[in-house]
């Protein structure tokens, strides 16, 4: 399997320098055919895989490439570990990826920069695979700053734009406050076991929870809460937890294959990804594991709500990932990982849809994002509007979709976690934050989600003359992967769901101790096979909260569109809350960006140039000058000045001859 | 057979093709004809010099852990002083690096050089050559001979073909380090008439009580701190930087600045153990200072040459941590680590660093300016040269993948070995580096065609596309296989570590 | 009693140059203005003819003769050929800037020839007597020959500066000698150390005030402060050929006289003098530094840096050891070949009614002559002790000859002060090589000059590279 | 009885006064050349009175060379002072200071 | 006794001599002064039977020396009144740091030091001394070296004098002899050939 492995992750790297480099000669045609040819192979291979690790009863594999140095006794490799968690994401990577390619044949087939673009998404398939893919935590780290750094480039795509720029500067900068705690989680690591390798390393995670760590002389913290807690941090810059979200919302100004590509498939599960990979760590710190479910929870919950006042109709469906990175973390903090992994896949396909779906709706609209210029837009482009129908029906979790499955799962676990269990009240604290939060999420996911899609597809058609005329549906490259997309976010879940979440698909990839074995318990108690599930939906909450928010959308935005006018006069604070979403961006911008400046600005011009340069160093010249300047008026000119010093010299002389005489 | 005389010929071969420069050449204009032979002169000297330093790479013995290629003749008999010469692995990768930058500097001065070309490049030879003996010196005297000789042709770089405040610049650089090195020489000479010679390696051997170990590593400490430089003896690199031609930068920025760090491997830690560790809280404490201080300096730069100039002297400051960490470190292991990391840092620096300013030198030669202000949009006509600067500006911002990740990555991993906020210092770097270099990316680089100079811009020529190329190869081959270099290095640095681990009262 | 001949033989270089110049001096009487030329090369030819004469009978260890009015030993020997060889340095740098100024006289190079006729005898003079005589024969002729250019208001007045103090410092050192012959009862150096060891209670305090006299003067000559004052003024107010002359070989006169006086007379109270010796040394270095950093007459520049090279040549002695010694002959022996070479480019670079004076005549030398700025460079470089030229061997052997004895303060002072020095040197570097030429007149020098100027500036960095020899020699003579 | 103090008292009141005298002067450099003749004089004494202190002639044998040095001099000062006059017109110290700093 | 007693007097004589040198307004006066001092001398010098020196002292000095500086002080022309002496802004200074010097060397001479031990009285010299005889005998034996060294620094003196002050006036009248004596008829008298006058 080696090989395929290697062909996985360097066909699409291949692929990208080839279109990269030699752009100009390959063409247009060359570009794109070439790129999707390279992430088609490892698609393929990756499905390959998958089969043989989930049918053939392949063992999982971990293999090293190459040794990357090695010095001081520790080993620094390059190389897989390949078992089925692994090759899931494999597949989901790859086959978005895929999608995406072929969708972007047809979003940007009059942009200059085309060759570059697929260079850049082949390239970013590549940095996701090795970090999904890596068996140590080197090549992980690799894979995260290379999946930032294209990201970098794709969301800096347009680098004409001011705001695109700005965007992706941003993006790095928010990813790297990540990473800055990651790299630190990873060198407490190195500090306690010694290695890099995660076999390795969670052989001895036992020995580490035993042991703690002085951040604060005199305090000794548990050593594994400390480095999961930093690995987290990580994990909250690239999954855009709150509060290192704001990167995410702006990344919207990259062409929107990017933004399908980053929100559901790429970037920003890498966070999630990495946490259910260091499940043996997290499982052994209850305190990071709360930290984790409460940052999860308020995104989940507060991040929705933003969702509400978005009129950029790729805004909205960004803030909606945002919450739905809250739901997987919220399940990685209820050690419900498979839970988290299976949402994170199921959402995959059906945001992945919802993008290319808005993408689909933007090239019809000449690149007008405003859902406010929209509407009626349904009879223009059937198939769009099935699509994006299915894919909204699969975010709010309509019974049967794949949403379906992985949310209210997801909810039950929270339900059913550890937290419940535990008499502390800290805990019940944690635990109620939580599964509210999880709940109220899907009555407003509900809302935000069909509020843009009755003003999008629905009600009367408010954009101009001339932009009616010529409104069509998309060309086939655009509608194709919609349908491809359609079909799993339809219904693969209710194919998969048994296998991932309950029959321990994931085997020995994720370790949950039996005490926060939630999912475990809940096969036992309450999951009955899926149809079971879709015939008891009326014991679940959730389901009632999500009709709820359909109707309210429909009575709001069709019914009444006076209503949420009158809501926006009256809540004004409120609705600017929302609207400066909590004013986390002037905190960062006008907070920490502008004080570094300020900070740098100070000890530029007072620390280096006043006071080392100004006063140590060129004041020790001008002193040295000035010396130089007095001394030399002591030759006078005057003979007997002369005579007088040397008459003064001997004087001392004789008389320091007498004193010491 | 010649390789017994491998490092002679690395160190006189360049200074003697200076020298044939300097008394063939007139300096006249670059377009004579004359020009033109100055600079293919030149650069075959350069050339030959990095085929033997291959030479040097090949046939050097990674197990060894001594001194290799060594030379010895007696040099001045009265002072017990030697012409000592010999690399290991910490010195070895350093002579690499200076024969393979070289070359690049003299294409970089190919036809931008238009006063006095013969001398420039002359200057550029022999620099080479002297600095090449600092590398492989082991006499302390000769060491100090090949240090300070360096500094003529530096000081004549800078002045002669330096911008506005070049006279200014170029005074503080030489004072500056010349009061440094001084107080080394007094050293030395205390070493000597303790030890009988100049031997360095006798000095590693020669018991030392506190007392003096403390003065000598203070006197070590000025000169090398100048050089690195450390906060706050800093100041005269932005100018230095700014001023200097840009081949002069290059040079300054990857090579001399290494002087510094090799000076504390070589002298500071392995000959007074007990000073050093005495110091080392300090000059963690320097480093530490450097890395975050210069972080948030270098962001308001509104000079590129200064910018980069500052990273410089941030980058720099994890040399000087990785170095000092070990006393810190109760794991058996990490202070390896962390030397390793700092060599490495000081290697890929020197490759980025350079390239960075060759970049803006690419820039500074089409429209003579080095203020960020005046540029902007330049992706929009120099697409293949915004990739080259893109591609460093992450380099520069320890970006895995490329060199400037290793020494970095190392480093933090060392220093949470020592104290979490160390690392946490340390790794601030992620983000301040990011922020400083991509800002400056983002003013350049991107955006809307700032003005009609940019505008009207020409792409990378083939000899400046040459020269980025090959660095960029270098970059990306120490970030994705940093092993051949740290193997160079491993065993040295093992026999150094155990060296300093015993203690000389 | 008859007069012996071994004695006479003993003595040949200065009775040849005796006599050599009295033939040059009736030639000279029977030459027209206009080929003075021929003077010269035949005061080369004294020269020559005196260096032979020199090779000859030197060799073998000490021989003091005329009843111990005279001493010959490989110092006076390696003293002499030094001074010989400068001189005639000299005569040729001079050669054609005095043709261009009019000043081709005759006795340029007789007065010349006097002094090294002076230097000469203090050399090698064993005797307080002998060593005031050939003082006064070498101050004598210096004055005159900084006043030769009659129509130059500044000559005069520096010649005049030069005579009073002098004639002071002579006075002093004659009150000195005075003394010390009153306490000691002789004025011969190896009695007057005899007499020392025989009765130790001689040492005490009029011998030391008589060896404070003597130390006056011995101050004087080298220009050492506060007995400094003279040298500025006259190194800038004498003709560029004078204050090459002044500036070269007198210094190794200097250091004959402080060698035999301190060391082989009054050896036995070296702890008493050489604390004045160090205190002298000091100022002489800060005062020396500091005000030359503020000059912009390049001469006068250079009388300050020698004010600051003295001080090391004077700490050197003040060590007392044998390391000591040799390093300040080494000292001595470089600094006058630099600092012949730094008067030289200045000759070169003036010509007809105009002298290259000041540090702005520098600018731009580079493009004007890249060669000679080059000489100058490494001249410059080699004064401010940069390596690889000598004149930082010569302070690294000071300064270990200083530490040997514990001075560790003395020894920062020392490389502080360079560091100091080092900034004034470096303005003339900038001036050639950064600044753009104010005149661009084509230097006019002949290639008998262009030749001897670079191998005297090459040899700066040759004696650098290759001090070896040199250094064997040193500690060889003082042994 | 009149000994050796005695005249090494007088010769050093001549020395300083001689001192004095070359330093107090301001007008006129011929006072300062003559000066000089006391203070040589003032050695000599000194020479003399330890020559005969020491029953010794050598003393005054140097006293002869002195004088006759003495004279040498004397002649070559007044005649740097005869070249001076004849360039400035004057001969006062105090205006002897165009060379300064 | 008598001894004592004119020693006494003529250094009294000597030193205010030597105070009129240094402070007489004139410097005619200054030069007789110095002469005066230098016969006063030269007597303290007969008191100490060093009668050679003494003589040569009178001789050389006050007949050459001293004439010289008249001659020179005549020569410059110097008017009285330009250079009537005034003190410089150091004589206060000057006179202090003389007395302090005075000091020190009264101090040495009479209190420190093994001068003072002895009653340091001159030894007799021995019956038929000859100082002319003695120093002669010496000068040319063991001195001779110095001899001949004075020798050469007072023919440097000539030459330095001579090179310094001589003036060759442009325009001044010398008959130059061996030309005169070198002269031939022809050179005087040259023989023209003329022929007749034309007629009108």
């Amino acid at each position: 399997m080696y090989e395929y492995y290697l062909t996985i992750v360097l066909a699409p790297l291949a692929a990208a320098i080839v279109a990269g480099l030699a752009g100009k000669q390959i063409g247009r045609a060359g570009a794109h055919w070439i790129t999707i040819l390279g992430v088609g192979v490892s698609c393929a291979l990756s499905l390959l895989v998958l089969k043989n690790l989930f049918w053939g009863g392949a063992e999982p594999e971990n293999i090293s490439v190459y040794t990357w140095a090695v010095t001081d006794g520790l080993r620094m490799e390059v190389g897989f570990l390949v078992d089925r968690l692994t090759a899931l994401m494999m597949c989901v990577v790859t086959f978005v990826s895929l999608m995406v390619h072929i969708y972007t044949i047809g979003y940007m087939h009059d942009d200059p920069g085309y060759q570059r673009f697929f260079s850049f998404i082949s390239l970013f398939t590549f940095a996701m695979l090795m970090l999904v893919m890596s068996n140590n935590f080197l090549q992980l780290f690799f894979g995260w700053e290379a999946v930032g750094l294209v990201s970098y480039l794709l969301i800096g795509f347009w680098f004409k734009r001011e705001s695109a720029i700005f965007a992706n500067l941003k993006a790095f900068l928010v990813n790297r406050v990540g990473d800055f705690g990651f790299l630190l989680g990873i060198s407490g690591i190195v500090l306690m076991t010694g290695s890099l390798d995660y076999a390795t390393v969670f052989g001895q995670a036992e020995a580490v929870a035993g042991q703690s760590i002085e951040v604060f002389p005199g305090s000794p913290w548990n050593a594994m809460s400390v480095i999961c807690i930093l690995l987290f941090i990580g994990a909250m810059g690239k999954s855009a937890q709150a509060p290192l979200h704001v990167w995410l919302p702006d990344s919207m100004e990259g062409p929107t294959p990017i933004s399908a590509l980053i929100h559901a498939a790429t970037m920003v599960t890498a966070g999630i990804f990495m946490v259910a990979r260091m499940s043996p760590l997290f499982e052994l710190s209850v305190t990071a594991l709360g930290f984790v479910i409460i940052i999860g929870a308020v995104t989940a919950f507060f991040m929705g709500l933003l969702g509400l006042v978005q009129n950029d109709i790729k805004r909205v469906v960004a803030y909606s990932t945002l919450s739905q990175l809250g739901y997987m973390t919220v399940a990685l903090g209820a050690s419900a990982y498979s839970a988290a992994i299976f949402h994170l896949m199921t959402h995959a396909f059906f945001k992945a849809l919802l993008f290319l779906a808005a993408g689909s709706v933007i090239i019809a609209m000449h690149h007008e994002q405003d859902i406010r210029k929209m509407g009626g837009i349904r009879k223009y482009m059937p198939i769009t509007y099935w699509t994006a129908l299915i894919g909204s029906l699969a975010l709010i979790g309509f019974p049967g979709s794949s949403g379906f499955f992985s949310k209210d799962l997801l909810i039950e676990a929270v339900k059913d976690s550890h937290w419940h269990e535990s008499p502390s009240l800290g805990d019940q604290v944690t635990y109620w934050i939580a599964y509210l939060s999880v709940l109220l999420g899907v009555f407003v996911t509900a809302l935000y989600s069909f509020r843009m899609f009755f003003l999008v597809f629905h009600g009367k058609e408010r954009m101009s003359k001339e932009e009616k005329s010529h409104l069509h549906e998309s060309p086939a490259v655009v509608t194709v992967p919609l349908i491809l997309l359609a079909i799993p976010s339809a219904v693969i879940g209710w194919f998969t769901v048994d296998a991932v979440l309950f029959e321990g698909f994931f085997g020995s990839a994720i370790f949950v101790t039996s005490a926060h074995d939630v999912l475990a318990h809940i096969g036992e108690t309450f999951w009955h096979g899926p149809a079971a599930l879709v015939a008891h939906i009326y014991v679940a909450p959730a389901f009632y909260l999500a009709a709820l928010g359909v109707l309210t959308a429909w009575f709001l935005y069709l019914r009444r569109p006076d209503i949420p006018e009158t809501m926006r006069r009256k809540a004004q604070g409120l609705y600017n809350l929302l609207d400066r979403k909590y004013y986390f961006d002037d905190l960062y911008i006008k907070g920490f960006a502008a004080g570094g400046r300020n900070f740098g600005r100070f000890l530029w011009q007072k620390g280096d140039e006043l006071i080392i340069d100004g006063i140590l160093v060129n004041g020790t010249a001008r002193a040295v000058g000035w010396m130089a300047g007095y001394l030399r008026h002591i030759q006078t000119g005057y003979l007997y000045t002369y005579a007088f010093a040397m008459i003064i010299g001997l004087t001392m002389l004789l008389g320091w001859l007498i004193w010491v005489g | 057979m010649l390789a017994n005389y491998l490092l002679s010929f690395l160190i006189w071969f360049p200074i003697a093709g200076g020298v044939a420069l300097l008394l063939i050449g007139d300096g006249g204009e670059v377009k004579s004809s004359q020009g033109r032979l100055m600079r293919v002169a030149a650069l075959a000297f350069t050339v030959l010099t990095f085929l033997a330093s291959v030479g040097l790479y090949i046939a050097f013995d990674n197990a060894e852990p001594g001194m290799q290629f060594v030379e010895r003749a007696p040099w001045v008999e009265t002072f017990n002083v030697w012409y000592y010469l010999g690399v290991d692995g910490l010195s070895a990768p350093l002579i690499l690096l200076t024969t393979f930058i070289t070359p690049l500097v003299v294409i970089a001065g190919w036809d931008t050089i238009r006063t006095r070309a013969a001398q420039y490049f002359a200057a550029f030879l022999i620099l080479e050559g002297l600095m090449i003996g600092v590398f492989s010196a082991l006499d302390g005297l000769l060491f100090y001979v090949f240090w300070e000789a360096m500094l003529i042709p530096m000081f004549l770089i800078i002045g002669v073909w330096g911008g506005e405040r070049r006279i200014y610049a170029t005074l503080k650089f030489f004072l500056y380090t010349f009061l440094g090195s001084v107080l080394m020489l007094v050293a030395f000479i205390w070493l000597y008439l303790q030890s009988g010679s100049f031997n360095l390696l006798e000095f590693m051997n020669l018991p030392i009580d506190l007392t003096a170990q403390k003065y000598i590593f203070l006197a070590f400490l000025v000169a090398f701190a100048v050089k690195v430089p450390m906060w706050p003896v800093h100041t005269w690199l932005p100018d230095a930087h700014v001023e200097a031609p840009t081949g002069g930068s290059v040079i300054l920025a990857a090579i001399m600045l290494k002087m510094g760090g090799y000076g504390f491997v070589r002298l500071s830690l392995p000959i007074v153990p007990d000073g050093s560790e005495y110091f080392a809280g300090l000059m963690i404490a320097l480093s530490l200072i450097a890395v975050v201080y210069i972080g948030f300096v270098a962001l308001m730069q509104k000079d590129m040459k200064k910018l980069i100039a500052y990273s410089s002297i941030a980058h720099m400051g994890f040399v000087t941590l990785g170095m000092f960490l070990m006393w810190s470190i109760a794991a058996s292991t990490g202070a390896g680590l962390g030397m390793t990391g700092a060599m490495v840092q000081m290697i890929s620096h020197g490759l980025i660093s350079g390239a960075m300013f060759l970049c803006v030198g690419v820039l500074y030669d089409r429209v003579h300016s080095r203020q960020i202000a005046d540029y902007g949009g330049v992706a929009n006509t120099m697409p293949v040269f915004a990739a080259f600067m893109v591609l460093f500006a992450m380099a520069n911002a320890g970006l895995p993948g490329t060199s400037g990740f290793v020494g970095e990555f190392m480093v933090i991993i060392a220093s949470f070995k020592a104290n979490f906020w160390y690392a946490f210092l340390a790794a601030t770097t992620l983000v301040l580096g990011a922020a400083y270099t991509l800002w400056m990316i983002k003013r350049v680089v991107y955006g809307e065609v700032g003005n009609e100079n940019v505008a009207g811009l020409q792409d990378l020529n083939p000899r400046e596309f040459i020269v980025l190329g090959i660095l960029a190869l270098g970059v990306l081959l120490i970030g994705l296989w940093p092993a051949p270099l740290v193997d160079m290095m491993n065993t040295s640095i093992e026999q150094l570590i155990q060296q300093i681990g015993q203690s000389k009262l | 009693m008859a007069l012996n001949l071994a004695d006479y033989l003993a003595a040949a270089p200065e009775i040849v140059l005796l006599g050599l110049i009295c033939v040059v001096m009736i030639a000279d009487l029977s030459v027209e203005d206009d080929n003075r030329i021929v003077t010269f090369w035949l005061s080369m030819l004294a020269l020559l003819v005196t260096a032979v004469a020199l090779y000859g009978t030197a060799g073998g260890g000490q021989q003091i003769v005329f009843h111990g009015a005279y001493v010959a030993d490989p110092l006076s020997h390696v003293l002499k050929m030094a001074s010989i060889v400068l001189v005639g340095v000299a005569f040729l740098y001079a050669r054609d800037y005095l043709r261009a100024n009019d000043l081709h006289k005759g006795e340029y190079y007789l007065l010349g020839l006097f002094g090294l006729l002076g230097m000469m005898i203090m050399m090698s003079a064993n005797s307080l007597l002998t060593m005031y005589l050939g003082l006064e024969t070498l101050a004598l002729s210096m004055y005159a020959l900084v006043a030769i250019d009659r129509k130059n208001v500044t000559a005069a007045e520096s010649a005049m500066k030069y005579f009073v103090l002098g004639a002071i410092a002579s006075g002093a050192l004659l009150y000195g000698i005075s003394w010390v012959y009153g306490v000691t009862g002789s004025l011969q150096f190896d009695q007057i150390s005899m007499a020392l060891t025989a009765d130790p209670g001689l040492n005490s305090l009029p011998l030391w005030f008589g060896m404070a006299f003597l130390i006056v003067g011995i101050a004087f000559k080298f220009g050492a402060v506060p007995f400094h004052m003279w040298l500025p003024d006259v190194y800038q107010g004498a003709r560029t050929p004078v204050t090459l002359y002044l500036a070269a070989a007198p210094k190794l006169a200097a250091f004959a006289l402080i060698f035999r006086v301190l060391v082989d007379g009054l050896g036995g109270l070296h702890e008493t003098w050489s604390a004045m010796i160090m205190v002298v040394a000091v100022l002489s270095l800060v005062v020396g530094n500091f005000i030359a950093i503020a000059q912009t007459n390049i001469k006068r520049m250079l009388g300050y840096s020698t004010i600051a090279h003295v001080g090391f040549i004077l700490l050197a002695i003040y060590t007392g050891t044998s390391d000591g010694y040799a390093a300040g002959l080494f000292y001595a022996l470089t600094y006058v070949i630099t600092a012949a070479g730094a008067f030289g480019i200045i000759i070169v670079l003036s010509r007809r009614g105009y002298d290259a004076e000041l540090l702005s005549d520098f600018k731009g030398l580079n493009a004007r002559s890249p060669w000679f700025a080059l000489m100058m460079l490494f001249l410059m470089f080699s004064m401010a002790g940069v390596p690889p030229f000598v004149g930082f061997l010569s302070k690294l052997y000071v300064i270990s000859a200083v530490l040997e004895i514990g001075g560790m303060w003395l020894a920062l002072l020392m490389v502080l002060a360079s560091v100091i020095g080092a900034y004034y040197y470096l303005r003339v570097i900038w001036y050639m090589y950064f600044e753009e030429a104010e005149d661009q007149a084509v230097l006019q020098a002949n290639t008998d000059t262009r030749l001897v100027l670079s191998l005297n500036s090459l040899a700066v960095l040759a004696l650098g590279i290759m001090p070896g020899w040199l250094l064997a020699l040193c500690v060889a003579v003082l042994s | 009885m009149i000994g050796l103090q005695h005249y090494l008292t007088v010769s050093a009141m001549l020395f300083v006064l001689s001192i004095a005298g070359i330093i107090v002067n301001r007008r006129n450099l011929i006072l300062i050349l003559m000066c000089i003749e006391l203070m040589l004089l003032a050695v000599n004494t000194n020479f003399i009175a330890f020559s005969c202190y020491l029953g010794d002639e050598t003393g005054q044998v140097f006293v002869f060379f002195i004088l006759t040095v003495a004279a040498a001099e004397a002649a070559i000062g007044l005649a740097i002072l005869v070249v001076l006059f004849r360039n400035r017109r004057s001969i006062s110290v105090q205006e002897l200071n165009t060379l300064k700093g | 006794m008598l001894h004592s007693i004119l020693f006494y007097v003529f250094a009294t004589i000597m030193f205010g001599a030597a105070l009129g040198v240094v402070f007489s307004r004139n410097p005619i006066h200054a030069v007789m002064f110095l002469v005066f001092t230098f016969f006063n001398a030269a007597i303290l010098w007969l008191l100490a039977e060093a009668e050679f020196l003494a003589i040569v002292l009178v001789l050389v000095y006050v007949g050459a020396v001293m004439v010289l500086f008249l001659f020179v002080v005549m020569m410059l022309e110097v008017d009285i009144e330009a250079a009537k002496r005034g003190l410089t802004r150091y004589a206060p200074l000057g006179i202090g740091l003389a007395f302090i010097m005075a000091i020190e060397l009264i101090n040495v001479i009479w209190l420190r030091g093994r001068l003072s031990d002895e009653a340091g009285g001159f030894m007799p010299n021995p019956e038929g001394y000859d100082n002319t005889k003695a120093l002669g005998s010496v000068l040319y034996t063991e001195h001779v070296y110095a001899f001949e060294i004075a020798a050469v620094i007072l023919l440097l003196a000539i030459i330095a004098a001579i090179t310094l002050t001589m003036r060759r006036r442009p325009g001044l009248k010398v008959q130059d002899i061996g030309k005169q004596v070198s002269v031939r008829a022809q050179d005087r008298l040259r023989v023209v050939k003329m022929d007749a006058e034309k007629k009108q």
